[in-house]
Protein backbone atom coordinates (compact mmCIF):
# COMPACT_ATOMS: atom_id res chain seq x y z
CA UNK A 1 0.00 0.00 0.00
CA UNK A 2 1.57 3.50 -1.27
CA UNK A 3 1.99 5.88 1.76
CA UNK A 4 1.30 9.40 1.27
CA UNK A 5 3.55 12.35 2.56
CA UNK A 6 3.05 15.75 2.50
CA UNK A 7 6.07 18.44 0.98
CA UNK A 8 5.87 21.92 -0.09
CA UNK A 9 6.81 22.92 -3.10
CA UNK A 10 8.20 26.58 -4.42
CA UNK A 11 8.28 28.00 -7.33
CA UNK A 12 10.20 31.24 -8.43
CA UNK A 13 11.04 33.36 -11.29
CA UNK A 14 9.91 32.75 -14.60
CA UNK A 15 8.58 28.82 -12.92
CA UNK A 16 6.59 30.74 -10.07
CA UNK A 17 4.72 32.53 -13.20
CA UNK A 18 4.38 29.63 -15.04
CA UNK A 19 2.93 27.78 -12.21
CA UNK A 20 0.81 30.44 -10.92
CA UNK A 21 1.51 29.93 -7.93
CA UNK A 22 4.41 30.87 -5.31
CA UNK A 23 3.73 27.42 -3.40
CA UNK A 24 1.61 25.03 -2.28
CA UNK A 25 1.47 21.95 -0.24
CA UNK A 26 1.47 18.57 -2.23
CA UNK A 27 0.98 15.07 -1.17
CA UNK A 28 3.12 12.64 -2.89
CA UNK A 29 3.07 8.78 -2.47
CA UNK A 30 6.30 7.67 -0.75
CA UNK A 31 9.25 6.54 -2.64
CA UNK A 32 8.71 9.67 -5.01
CA UNK A 33 11.83 11.09 -6.52
CA UNK A 34 11.88 15.22 -7.16
CA UNK A 35 11.66 14.44 -10.73
CA UNK A 36 8.28 12.60 -9.98
CA UNK A 37 7.25 15.71 -7.75
CA UNK A 38 7.84 17.95 -10.69
CA UNK A 39 5.79 15.78 -13.24
CA UNK A 40 3.01 15.98 -10.51
CA UNK A 41 3.14 19.67 -10.62
CA UNK A 42 3.48 19.91 -14.57
CA UNK A 43 0.09 17.78 -14.37
CA UNK A 44 -1.46 20.56 -12.40
CA UNK A 45 0.58 23.35 -13.75
CA UNK A 46 0.32 22.77 -17.84
CA UNK A 47 2.04 25.93 -18.82
CA UNK A 48 5.12 24.87 -16.19
CA UNK A 49 8.31 24.68 -18.22
CA UNK A 50 8.57 21.33 -20.16
CA UNK A 51 11.97 21.01 -19.96
CA UNK A 52 13.04 19.88 -16.78
CA UNK A 53 16.78 19.51 -17.81
CA UNK A 54 16.81 23.81 -17.59
CA UNK A 55 15.19 23.25 -14.24
CA UNK A 56 17.55 23.20 -10.97
CA UNK A 57 15.88 21.80 -8.00
CA UNK A 58 16.74 22.10 -4.23
CA UNK A 59 15.33 20.19 -1.13
CA UNK A 60 15.45 21.99 2.09
CA UNK A 61 17.64 24.73 0.54
CA UNK A 62 20.00 22.27 -1.00
CA UNK A 63 20.93 21.71 -4.51
CA UNK A 64 20.43 18.52 -5.19
CA UNK A 65 20.06 16.09 -8.50
CA UNK A 66 16.52 14.49 -9.58
CA UNK A 67 16.73 11.36 -8.29
CA UNK A 68 16.64 12.37 -5.17
CA UNK A 69 13.77 11.21 -2.92
CA UNK A 70 11.33 13.40 -0.84
CA UNK A 71 10.89 12.99 2.62
CA UNK A 72 7.68 14.07 4.86
CA UNK A 73 7.93 17.67 5.29
CA UNK A 74 9.91 18.12 3.35
CA UNK A 75 10.67 21.98 1.39
CA UNK A 76 11.23 21.79 -2.47
CA UNK A 77 11.69 24.54 -4.75
CA UNK A 78 12.16 24.67 -8.57
CA UNK A 79 13.92 27.45 -9.83
CA UNK A 80 15.19 28.73 -13.09
CA UNK A 81 19.01 29.44 -14.05
CA UNK A 82 20.42 32.40 -12.40
CA UNK A 83 21.63 35.13 -14.14
CA UNK A 84 24.88 33.95 -13.78
CA UNK A 85 23.74 30.68 -15.84
CA UNK A 86 24.32 27.76 -13.06
CA UNK A 87 27.66 25.88 -12.54
CA UNK A 88 28.72 23.23 -9.86
CA UNK A 89 31.57 25.96 -8.59
CA UNK A 90 30.21 24.84 -5.06
CA UNK B 1 31.47 38.25 7.83
CA UNK B 2 27.65 39.78 6.68
CA UNK B 3 25.89 37.74 4.15
CA UNK B 4 22.38 40.16 3.00
CA UNK B 5 19.84 39.92 0.48
CA UNK B 6 17.80 42.93 1.26
CA UNK B 7 14.73 45.00 -0.54
CA UNK B 8 17.07 48.37 0.83
CA UNK B 9 19.76 50.11 -0.59
CA UNK B 10 23.36 48.59 -0.23
CA UNK B 11 25.88 50.47 1.92
CA UNK B 12 29.48 49.22 0.40
CA UNK B 13 31.00 51.65 3.14
CA UNK B 14 29.82 49.46 5.68
CA UNK B 15 30.48 46.75 4.48
CA UNK B 16 34.38 47.69 3.90
CA UNK B 17 34.34 49.24 7.61
CA UNK B 18 33.08 44.95 8.73
CA UNK B 19 35.79 43.50 6.66
CA UNK B 20 38.31 45.99 7.60
CA UNK B 21 41.43 44.89 10.36
CA UNK B 22 44.55 45.59 10.99
CA UNK B 23 45.89 42.71 9.62
CA UNK B 24 44.41 44.04 6.17
CA UNK B 25 46.71 45.43 3.47
CA UNK B 26 43.99 45.65 0.73
CA UNK B 27 40.09 45.78 0.52
CA UNK B 28 38.67 44.56 -3.32
CA UNK B 29 34.77 45.55 -3.42
CA UNK B 30 33.12 44.83 -6.48
CA UNK B 31 29.42 46.78 -7.24
CA UNK B 32 27.39 45.65 -9.68
CA UNK B 33 24.88 48.74 -10.93
CA UNK B 34 21.52 48.61 -12.90
CA UNK B 35 22.49 49.70 -16.66
CA UNK B 36 20.57 51.48 -19.08
CA UNK B 37 21.22 49.32 -21.70
CA UNK B 38 21.24 45.10 -22.74
CA UNK B 39 21.26 42.90 -25.26
CA UNK B 40 20.86 46.14 -27.94
CA UNK B 41 17.77 46.97 -26.21
CA UNK B 42 17.67 50.78 -23.55
CA UNK B 43 16.48 49.14 -19.84
CA UNK B 44 13.76 51.27 -18.08
CA UNK B 45 14.38 49.15 -15.16
CA UNK B 46 15.02 45.68 -13.40
CA UNK B 47 13.59 43.60 -10.92
CA UNK B 48 15.47 41.24 -8.91
CA UNK B 49 13.42 38.53 -6.94
CA UNK B 50 15.54 35.87 -4.61
CA UNK B 51 14.56 32.52 -2.87
CA UNK B 52 15.87 34.35 0.33
CA UNK B 53 16.03 31.56 2.88
CA UNK B 54 18.77 29.79 0.84
CA UNK B 55 20.49 32.93 -1.16
CA UNK B 56 21.91 33.87 2.22
CA UNK B 57 23.26 30.53 3.24
CA UNK B 58 24.68 30.34 -0.42
CA UNK B 59 26.61 33.56 0.26
CA UNK B 60 27.84 31.52 3.36
CA UNK B 61 29.18 28.88 1.19
CA UNK B 62 30.95 30.89 -0.72
CA UNK B 63 32.55 33.10 1.93
CA UNK B 64 33.36 29.97 4.05
CA UNK B 65 35.62 28.71 0.65
CA UNK B 66 36.67 32.47 0.21
CA UNK B 67 38.52 31.80 3.47
CA UNK B 68 39.63 28.38 2.93
CA UNK B 69 41.18 28.96 -0.81
CA UNK B 70 42.79 32.41 0.26
CA UNK B 71 43.77 32.42 4.52
CA UNK B 72 43.20 35.64 6.25
CA UNK B 73 40.50 37.05 3.62
CA UNK B 74 37.41 38.73 5.25
CA UNK B 75 33.87 38.16 3.41
CA UNK B 76 30.88 40.61 2.98
CA UNK B 77 28.02 40.09 0.60
CA UNK B 78 24.89 41.58 -0.64
CA UNK B 79 22.04 41.81 -3.04
CA UNK B 80 19.46 43.65 -3.55
CA UNK B 81 16.12 42.65 -4.24
CA UNK B 82 13.18 44.08 -5.60
CA UNK B 83 12.52 46.70 -7.60
CA UNK B 84 15.93 49.03 -9.08
CA UNK B 85 16.40 51.91 -11.16
CA UNK B 86 19.12 52.28 -13.05
CA UNK B 87 22.04 53.71 -11.56
CA UNK B 88 21.33 51.64 -8.56
CA UNK B 89 23.53 49.05 -6.78
CA UNK B 90 22.19 45.23 -7.20
CA UNK B 91 24.98 43.67 -5.50
CA UNK B 92 27.98 43.97 -3.65
CA UNK B 93 31.04 41.71 -3.10
CA UNK B 94 33.78 43.03 -0.47
CA UNK B 95 36.96 40.87 0.59
CA UNK B 96 39.69 42.20 2.61
CA UNK B 97 42.90 39.86 2.84
CA UNK B 98 46.76 40.91 3.79
CA UNK B 99 47.61 41.45 0.11
CA UNK B 100 46.90 42.95 -2.69
CA UNK B 101 46.55 39.95 -5.12
CA UNK B 102 44.48 37.61 -2.82
CA UNK B 103 41.77 40.81 -2.37
CA UNK B 104 41.40 40.99 -6.01
CA UNK B 105 41.09 37.07 -7.28
CA UNK B 106 39.22 36.51 -4.12
CA UNK B 107 36.65 39.66 -4.79
CA UNK B 108 36.90 38.18 -8.28
CA UNK B 109 35.87 34.36 -8.13
CA UNK B 110 33.50 35.36 -5.14
CA UNK B 111 31.33 37.47 -7.19
CA UNK B 112 31.79 35.18 -10.56
CA UNK B 113 30.31 32.18 -8.02
CA UNK B 114 27.54 34.46 -6.58
CA UNK B 115 26.58 35.01 -10.28
CA UNK B 116 26.64 31.47 -10.96
CA UNK B 117 25.06 29.58 -7.89
CA UNK B 118 23.11 32.03 -5.40
CA UNK B 119 19.22 31.67 -6.28
CA UNK B 120 18.45 35.19 -7.00
CA UNK B 121 16.82 36.44 -10.45
CA UNK B 122 16.83 39.07 -12.69
CA UNK B 123 13.83 40.34 -14.49
CA UNK B 124 14.76 43.18 -17.32
CA UNK B 125 12.19 45.73 -18.23
CA UNK B 126 13.56 47.11 -21.79
CA UNK B 127 12.50 48.73 -24.78
CA UNK B 128 11.54 45.37 -26.31
CA UNK B 129 9.51 43.85 -23.64
CA UNK B 130 10.21 41.97 -20.13
CA UNK B 131 12.24 39.64 -19.97
CA UNK B 132 13.44 36.62 -17.56
CA UNK B 133 17.29 36.77 -17.54
CA UNK B 134 18.69 33.21 -17.47
CA UNK B 135 22.58 33.04 -18.27
CA UNK B 136 22.67 33.78 -21.90
CA UNK B 137 18.83 33.42 -22.19
CA UNK B 138 16.71 36.01 -22.17
CA UNK B 139 13.05 34.39 -21.71
CA UNK B 140 10.04 36.61 -22.60
CA UNK B 141 7.57 37.15 -19.33
CA UNK B 142 4.55 35.85 -20.63
CA UNK B 143 2.29 38.15 -18.47
CA UNK B 144 4.02 41.26 -17.56
CA UNK C 1 38.58 60.82 -15.16
CA UNK C 2 40.69 61.81 -11.41
CA UNK C 3 44.32 61.27 -10.39
CA UNK C 4 45.15 63.13 -7.26
CA UNK C 5 48.44 62.96 -5.11
CA UNK C 6 47.07 64.25 -1.68
CA UNK C 7 48.27 64.48 1.70
CA UNK C 8 44.56 64.64 2.86
CA UNK C 9 42.18 61.48 3.89
CA UNK C 10 40.99 59.46 0.07
CA UNK C 11 37.48 59.31 -0.62
CA UNK C 12 36.27 56.20 -2.82
CA UNK C 13 32.56 57.04 -2.62
CA UNK C 14 33.65 60.39 -4.24
CA UNK C 15 35.83 58.17 -6.81
CA UNK C 16 33.25 55.64 -7.22
CA UNK C 17 30.60 58.48 -8.34
CA UNK C 18 33.14 60.21 -10.04
CA UNK C 19 33.44 57.02 -12.76
CA UNK C 20 29.77 55.88 -12.26
CA UNK C 21 27.08 57.04 -15.33
CA UNK C 22 24.40 54.72 -16.77
CA UNK C 23 26.29 52.64 -19.09
CA UNK C 24 28.51 51.76 -16.18
CA UNK C 25 27.21 47.97 -15.30
CA UNK C 26 29.89 47.35 -12.73
CA UNK C 27 32.64 49.50 -10.49
CA UNK C 28 35.34 47.46 -9.17
CA UNK C 29 37.44 49.27 -6.66
CA UNK C 30 40.79 48.52 -4.72
CA UNK C 31 41.92 50.10 -1.25
CA UNK C 32 45.47 49.83 -0.21
CA UNK C 33 45.54 50.38 3.51
CA UNK C 34 48.19 50.05 5.89
CA UNK C 35 48.82 46.75 7.74
CA UNK C 36 50.06 46.33 10.96
CA UNK C 37 52.89 43.81 10.22
CA UNK C 38 55.26 43.34 7.58
CA UNK C 39 58.52 41.28 6.63
CA UNK C 40 57.77 39.35 10.26
CA UNK C 41 57.49 42.67 11.82
CA UNK C 42 54.78 44.83 13.47
CA UNK C 43 54.81 48.20 11.69
CA UNK C 44 53.96 51.02 13.83
CA UNK C 45 53.11 53.68 10.98
CA UNK C 46 54.36 54.91 7.18
CA UNK C 47 55.75 57.58 5.67
CA UNK C 48 54.97 58.12 1.65
CA UNK C 49 56.57 60.28 -0.61
CA UNK C 50 55.49 61.09 -3.94
CA UNK C 51 56.83 63.11 -7.00
CA UNK C 52 54.11 64.21 -7.56
CA UNK C 53 54.58 66.72 -10.58
CA UNK C 54 55.12 63.37 -11.89
CA UNK C 55 53.03 60.95 -10.29
CA UNK C 56 50.06 62.28 -11.23
CA UNK C 57 51.01 62.21 -15.35
CA UNK C 58 52.02 58.71 -14.87
CA UNK C 59 48.28 57.68 -12.83
CA UNK C 60 46.70 59.77 -15.65
CA UNK C 61 48.75 57.45 -18.85
CA UNK C 62 47.42 54.09 -16.67
CA UNK C 63 44.22 55.84 -17.21
CA UNK C 64 44.66 56.18 -20.40
CA UNK C 65 46.16 52.92 -21.21
CA UNK C 66 43.25 51.74 -19.34
CA UNK C 67 40.54 53.10 -21.35
CA UNK C 68 42.29 51.78 -24.66
CA UNK C 69 42.42 48.24 -23.30
CA UNK C 70 39.28 48.06 -22.08
CA UNK C 71 36.89 50.35 -23.85
CA UNK C 72 34.01 51.90 -22.38
CA UNK C 73 35.86 52.16 -18.91
CA UNK C 74 36.13 54.94 -16.72
CA UNK C 75 38.96 56.04 -14.32
CA UNK C 76 40.09 57.24 -11.25
CA UNK C 77 42.81 56.88 -8.79
CA UNK C 78 44.15 58.81 -5.38
CA UNK C 79 47.72 58.55 -3.41
CA UNK C 80 47.92 59.14 -0.71
CA UNK C 81 51.46 61.07 1.08
CA UNK C 82 52.88 61.88 4.27
CA UNK C 83 52.34 60.09 7.69
CA UNK C 84 50.11 57.49 7.37
CA UNK C 85 48.56 55.11 10.69
CA UNK C 86 47.78 51.62 10.61
CA UNK C 87 44.32 51.20 9.00
CA UNK C 88 44.12 54.68 7.24
CA UNK C 89 43.73 54.02 2.79
CA UNK C 90 47.14 54.63 1.38
CA UNK C 91 45.71 54.16 -2.18
CA UNK C 92 42.55 54.07 -4.20
CA UNK C 93 41.93 52.35 -8.03
CA UNK C 94 38.43 52.41 -9.32
CA UNK C 95 37.44 51.40 -12.82
CA UNK C 96 34.02 51.13 -14.16
CA UNK C 97 33.06 49.11 -17.41
CA UNK C 98 29.95 47.83 -18.70
CA UNK C 99 30.30 44.23 -16.87
CA UNK C 100 31.99 42.77 -14.36
CA UNK C 101 34.75 40.99 -16.08
CA UNK C 102 36.42 44.47 -17.58
CA UNK C 103 35.98 46.12 -14.73
CA UNK C 104 37.96 43.63 -12.39
CA UNK C 105 40.16 43.20 -14.61
CA UNK C 106 40.96 47.04 -15.74
CA UNK C 107 40.92 47.78 -11.59
CA UNK C 108 43.95 44.87 -11.23
CA UNK C 109 46.15 45.63 -14.08
CA UNK C 110 45.92 49.79 -12.51
CA UNK C 111 46.64 48.61 -9.32
CA UNK C 112 49.46 46.81 -10.63
CA UNK C 113 50.70 48.90 -13.20
CA UNK C 114 50.26 52.06 -10.45
CA UNK C 115 52.55 49.67 -8.11
CA UNK C 116 54.94 49.18 -10.48
CA UNK C 117 55.42 52.77 -12.26
CA UNK C 118 54.01 55.58 -10.44
CA UNK C 119 57.07 57.91 -8.29
CA UNK C 120 55.71 57.42 -4.88
CA UNK C 121 58.13 55.84 -2.10
CA UNK C 122 57.16 53.79 1.21
CA UNK C 123 59.03 54.54 4.65
CA UNK C 124 58.39 51.59 6.64
CA UNK C 125 58.53 52.26 10.48
CA UNK C 126 58.68 49.22 12.20
CA UNK C 127 59.59 47.35 15.26
CA UNK C 128 63.24 46.28 13.82
CA UNK C 129 63.86 50.07 12.67
CA UNK C 130 62.68 52.37 9.73
CA UNK C 131 63.21 51.01 5.89
CA UNK C 132 62.45 52.19 2.63
CA UNK C 133 60.85 49.04 0.53
CA UNK C 134 61.58 49.30 -3.08
CA UNK C 135 60.96 46.29 -5.25
CA UNK C 136 61.79 43.00 -2.61
CA UNK C 137 63.85 44.79 -1.02
CA UNK C 138 63.76 46.45 2.66
CA UNK C 139 66.75 49.55 3.26
CA UNK C 140 67.39 50.59 6.17
CA UNK C 141 66.95 54.53 6.90
CA UNK C 142 70.56 56.01 7.42
CA UNK C 143 69.42 58.60 9.67
CA UNK C 144 65.70 57.94 11.06
CA UNK D 1 85.51 75.05 -25.74
CA UNK D 2 82.92 73.36 -23.38
CA UNK D 3 79.95 75.58 -22.69
CA UNK D 4 77.99 75.37 -19.64
CA UNK D 5 74.53 74.58 -19.11
CA UNK D 6 71.83 75.01 -16.31
CA UNK D 7 69.49 71.74 -15.06
CA UNK D 8 68.29 71.41 -11.79
CA UNK D 9 68.48 67.89 -10.12
CA UNK D 10 65.61 66.48 -7.97
CA UNK D 11 66.04 63.47 -5.33
CA UNK D 12 63.52 61.27 -3.97
CA UNK D 13 63.07 58.99 -0.60
CA UNK D 14 66.18 57.28 0.36
CA UNK D 15 68.45 59.13 -2.61
CA UNK D 16 67.14 62.32 -0.75
CA UNK D 17 68.10 61.13 2.65
CA UNK D 18 71.80 60.30 0.63
CA UNK D 19 72.43 63.51 -0.76
CA UNK D 20 71.05 65.28 1.99
CA UNK D 21 69.20 67.87 -0.41
CA UNK D 22 66.12 67.62 -1.84
CA UNK D 23 67.16 69.57 -5.20
CA UNK D 24 69.92 71.49 -6.21
CA UNK D 25 70.68 73.80 -9.60
CA UNK D 26 73.69 72.21 -11.40
CA UNK D 27 75.97 73.50 -14.05
CA UNK D 28 77.46 70.36 -16.95
CA UNK D 29 78.92 70.55 -20.38
CA UNK D 30 77.09 70.54 -23.28
CA UNK D 31 76.79 66.94 -24.51
CA UNK D 32 76.72 65.56 -20.92
CA UNK D 33 74.39 62.30 -20.18
CA UNK D 34 72.64 61.94 -17.28
CA UNK D 35 75.03 59.12 -16.64
CA UNK D 36 77.64 61.82 -16.95
CA UNK D 37 74.77 64.12 -14.27
CA UNK D 38 75.03 61.04 -11.95
CA UNK D 39 78.72 61.10 -11.59
CA UNK D 40 79.09 64.51 -10.63
CA UNK D 41 76.15 64.32 -7.88
CA UNK D 42 78.11 61.31 -6.73
CA UNK D 43 81.49 63.09 -6.26
CA UNK D 44 79.73 66.17 -4.49
CA UNK D 45 77.27 63.80 -2.39
CA UNK D 46 79.32 60.71 -1.14
CA UNK D 47 76.73 59.02 0.43
CA UNK D 48 74.80 58.54 -2.70
CA UNK D 49 73.49 55.40 -4.03
CA UNK D 50 77.00 53.52 -5.72
CA UNK D 51 75.30 51.00 -7.81
CA UNK D 52 73.66 53.27 -10.65
CA UNK D 53 72.08 50.18 -11.87
CA UNK D 54 69.29 50.45 -8.86
CA UNK D 55 68.68 54.06 -9.53
CA UNK D 56 65.82 55.17 -12.28
CA UNK D 57 66.43 58.58 -13.94
CA UNK D 58 63.36 60.96 -15.02
CA UNK D 59 63.85 63.67 -17.60
CA UNK D 60 61.44 66.68 -16.89
CA UNK D 61 59.22 64.19 -15.44
CA UNK D 62 59.66 60.98 -17.65
CA UNK D 63 61.79 58.19 -17.20
CA UNK D 64 64.52 58.35 -19.85
CA UNK D 65 67.96 55.66 -20.22
CA UNK D 66 71.02 57.29 -18.80
CA UNK D 67 72.38 57.75 -22.22
CA UNK D 68 70.09 60.53 -22.76
CA UNK D 69 71.55 64.24 -22.80
CA UNK D 70 70.63 66.88 -21.07
CA UNK D 71 69.61 70.32 -22.04
CA UNK D 72 69.55 73.88 -20.25
CA UNK D 73 66.77 74.01 -18.24
CA UNK D 74 66.15 70.61 -18.03
CA UNK D 75 64.52 69.19 -14.95
CA UNK D 76 66.46 65.41 -13.63
CA UNK D 77 65.42 63.31 -11.30
CA UNK D 78 67.26 60.35 -9.94
CA UNK D 79 64.91 58.25 -7.49
CA UNK D 80 64.73 54.42 -5.83
CA UNK D 81 62.85 51.55 -7.03
CA UNK D 82 59.47 51.77 -6.43
CA UNK D 83 57.52 49.68 -4.01
CA UNK D 84 56.11 47.29 -6.76
CA UNK D 85 59.81 47.69 -8.07
CA UNK D 86 59.78 49.13 -11.78
CA UNK D 87 58.30 47.47 -14.89
CA UNK D 88 58.35 48.73 -18.23
CA UNK D 89 54.77 48.51 -18.01
CA UNK D 90 53.72 51.81 -19.49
Amino acid sequence: MAVAIGIRVRYFARLREQAGVENEALQVTVGSTLADVYDATRASHPALEPDRASVRVALNQEFVDWATKVSDGDEIAFVPPVSGGFTDAL
Amino acid sequence: MRYDVTTGPIDAREMEAAVAHPGAGAICTFTGIVRDNSRGQSVTHLDYEAYAEMAVPQMRKIGDEIKQRWPGARVAMAHRTGHLEVGETSVVVCVSAPHREEAIAACKWGIDTLKDSVPIWKKEHAADGSYWIEGDAAKPVASP
